[in-house]
């Protein structure tokens, strides 16, 4: 059977180029990085390099990139970072109601140590209305995050814009930049952002490793105490071949940029007509315009998205959904709700994710047992009309 | 596809019982797609016992096999009998669901009743097992947990 | 020229056994453990079964087992999870002067923020005693932090009878051991500690990977917010082919536990009978008795360790030392200093520590070419009587 | 060991002017062993020119690259040549030291100072070079970079 795997934003397996780079520093280059003598030395020189490497992907400079476990604890650093450092000049925090829970639990557990969240709508579309932002900054402000690219609907934000507002009022601003990384062009100075979270995972690099870039300049305490790892900022013995495939990773993301947002997005939007023509009563969730080039959120009404998700799997097709059923807290997806799709509608949503593995044949096959799997389903729905 | 057992997975591949009954004797739905589950079941009776049962299910893999299974179960059985079938029969018989999908086997449970009840209703029927039952309530309780659970 | 490396405390390499583990959970097997579909399910089953081996090696039930991202995180979870939950209760901790930074820094961490530390003073042979920690005891004391084996001079620490006395206080104790995985016999049970950290990369796992150990029923705030990954408690996607080489390392470490002690404190105990023999002035730091079965930390009167390091490096020799020299703030080793050791010594202090690669041919070749540093260096030295 | 150029490692592993002198002109001492470096310096002096130096280091590496090159670059020159001598200059000989590592040159060049300083007191000579220059002062000052570097 055909194996198609769609949920590149969940996770991308590591390329072949990055693990080869990686092996040698499990075994015989294992020396730890913090350790004078030459294997120690080596192991330095090799997350220096990939520091380089990755610093180059998002336009940074090297010392403004730390690495930290992932995404999540880059998210965490920033935003628990940010709340102790500039308490004394605030409160009040302001992010979106669409962001990764990275984001929103960190949030909520500042929420009960005296700390104030606004949560932004979106529009319909998933964009965050620039107004609507500038109306949330109060005098207590210190800190707004938000997304750079959605997680779900692959959503776009305009960071530029937002962080101008931010800075114009002298306030700290932070962007999730995981799922963006790779898949749109990245240059922190030209954002004028003050912090990003990266992670390896999603561009074809080690799950594991992700990364915090701080502005030159911007002051922030410290999340992970111990060592004097990471210029004394990240403590903890580095994670050495992570450090090392999320470098390659960035190298070859930064090279295939264009030729994989082409190919990728020219895959997506085959895949959205193929689906729309053959299957009724389907719907787009999110912007078309500004958009994850490989995202296609689409909810197939009258029937639920587990369901659908497991008959595919059967199929050999993996894709995610954004229903309740298949969530460990039983609740629908925020950021569908968030952009107003109806309840009904979550559940029967599922995310696709097409990547750099991904053929037109796998997408040809998909659209087959799709047509096969929505049928099946809405046969048996209790509330489709068909 | 650790999620679910084989027999979970045979019952929501190939569900028994898909579909609905023309003319049926009694006819029950539970649940509500705001939930992500809802359940329809229609029975066909005579002399008291269930001769026939379809369902039609909106709802996750767990929700379709416990339709499937529940159907099964009732179909020969009298309608005291299809009463006294609870939602952890019908979870022994699918060999078992994981914890947090339990709350899709108290569905199947409540439609079959609501099945009966709707049956009794026009028939002027009562019995033992449907003491207490309002289809209305239960639906709220469901709607509770489907936000709570 | 013969490699010979002797730092098997600061960080091992992975067994190949261990890494072939781990090499398909990188390309093939690469799923998200959080998707339903198959891959990812394989991927939660690869974890689950990596939490079995770990769990194992420390007679802890599985669901008592998180994976965090190192030893560091695990202990600034420990420490400052325990100190959020329990604040309503009083604010003042204890620990040693002996803790890895690790624990020293987040426990400073928490003085800027409103709790109080008592950092106990430890015996000159390394070792805490009860009396002192029954002494320190407050109305307001939250938690007990006491590492079981030190880093630098190996020194193992009576953690069973520690943790009776918290226990019979109805106190939270938490032990680092990192050092002592793989290295002395661990179980939880019999120990009576609350929460206990550890460490992959120092039994021949992967860098980049810890755990924490929390027992059933001790409730311990979050420390990474985020998704729902391991059991709600510990937020970021999983490191997947790190916490299965966890898995694998804990297995080997539990299989070869007795004959790796056997081995490897019969080489160390050669060692420091055949340096003391063959070089005057030589010191052994710490309890002979109560150590970790591969450390040997030693002084070199008159001469400074960072040069012994750098000569040893060129001779194909790794090695740590607590000179202040070598450190990145030019401080001298707090343990050494803890137990006593005047700074001069401190300066001259070197870290052997051996492990399962080590054989007596090396160790033979690290005595002759030590005798001819240390004459060398002595021979240079503005101190030394020689 | 990318920490230190091929020059150090070159100083460090095989260093220039190591020992004493028997009968030197000048002797002088710096740093102490409570700091990790301690460098003692003793100098022939003919004609006021420094007809030869030798050192005793305890400390780093680059302090020992430091002694050997000091005394090398002071070897051959006047005694005001030699006071004018600069850590800086003794860090450009050795091709750079890492920052933290700056204070092992200073050293070095104090050591020098006092070296001359005990040939000036001995033989009545004053040096403009030496003008402020008091060896116990500096121990402190040394003594102080050595607790906050
Ligand atoms: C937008 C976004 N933020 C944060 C994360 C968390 O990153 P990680 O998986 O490295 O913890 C993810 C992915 O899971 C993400 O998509
Ligand atoms: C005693 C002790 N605690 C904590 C740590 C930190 O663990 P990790 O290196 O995994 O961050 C180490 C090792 O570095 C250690 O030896
Ligand atoms: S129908 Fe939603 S969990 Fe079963
Ligand atoms: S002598 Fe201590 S750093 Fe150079």
């Amino acid at each position: 059977m055909r194996q198609v795997y769609l949920d590149y934003s969940a996770t991308t397996p590591v390329k072949e180029d990055v693990l080869k780079e990686m092996i040698p520093y499990f075994t015989e280059n294992f020396g730890n990085p913090s350790s004078l003598y030459t294997i120690g030395a080596a192991s330095k020189e090799a997350i220096e390099k990939a520091r380089t490497q990755v610093a180059k992907l998002i336009h940074a400079q090297e010392k403004e990139l730390f690495f930290t476990s992932s995404g999540t604890e880059a998210d965490n650093w920033a935003v628990l970072g940010a709340a102790d450092t500039l308490k004394a000049k605030g409160n009040h925090i302001i992010t979106t109601k669409i962001e990764h829970h990275a984001m929103l639990h960190s949030c909520e557990y500042l929420e009960k140590h005296g700390y104030e969240v606004t949560y932004l709508d979106v529009k319909p579309d998933g964009r965050v209305d620039p107004e609507a932002l500038k109306a949330a900054i109060t005098d207590k402000t210190i800190l707004i995050s938000i997304m750079f690219v959605n997680n779900e609907i692959g959503t776009v934000e305009p960071i530029k814009e937002l962080a101008a507002i931010a800075k114009e009022r002298g306030i700290l601003f932070h962007t999730d930049a995981v799922q963006a990384l790779g898949n749109v062009p990245i240059d922190v100075k030209d954002l004028g952002v003050d912090l990003m979270s990266i992670s390896a995972h999603k561009i074809y690099g080690p799950k594991g490793i992700g990364a915090l870039y701080i502005r030159k300049g911007v002051k922030l305490s410290n999340f992970i105490h111990g060592g004097g790892q990471e210029s004394k900022k990240r403590a903890g013995t580095e994670n050495l071949p992570g450090i090392v495939g999320f470098g390659k990773a960035a190298e070859l993301a930064g090279e295939n940029l264009d030729s994989h947002v082409a190919k990728i997005s020219g895959l997506r939007d085959y895949f959205i007509d193929q689906i729309t023509s053959k299957i009724e009563n389907v719907t787009v969730n999110g912007s078309r315009e500004f958009r994850h080039p490989g995202n296609a959120n689409l909810t197939f009404e009258f029937i639920e998205g587990e369901a659908m998700l497991l008959y595919l799997d059967l199929r050999g097709i993996a894709v995610s959904t954004g229903s309740a059923c298949s969530s460990a807290s039983l609740s629908p997806s925020h950021v569908l709700s968030a952009i107003g799709v109806p309840v009904e509608n979550i559940h029967g949503s599922l995310r696709f994710t097409v990547g750099d593995f991904t053929t037109k044949e796998d997408l040809d096959y998909v659209v087959t047992e799709l047509v096969e799997v929505v049928n099946k389903l809405r046969n048996i729905s209790s509330i489709s009309k068909t | 596809m650790a999620m679910y057992n084989d027999k979970v997975m045979d019952h929501f591949m190939n569900p028994h019982n898909v579909g609905e009954l023309e003319n049926a004797d009694g006819s029950g739905t539970y649940g509500s797609p705001v939930c992500g589950d809802m359940m329809k079941i229609d029975i066909k009776v005579e002399d008291d016992v269930i001769k026939d049962a379809k369902f039609k299910t909106f709802g996750c893999g767990s929700a379709i096999a416990s339709s499937s299974v529940a159907t099964d179960m009732i179909i020969g059985l009298t309608v005291d009998e299809a009463l006294a079938v609870t939602n952890k029969q019908i979870i022994n018989e699918l060999g078992g669901l994981p914890a947090i999908k339990i709350h899709c086997s108290v569905l199947a449970d409540h439609a079959i009743k609501s099945a009966i009840y709707d049956y009794a209703q026009k028939n002027g029927k009562s019995y033992k097992g449907l003491e207490g039952f309002d289809p209305d309530a239960d639906e709220d309780d469901h709607h509770d947990s489907c936000e709570v659970e």
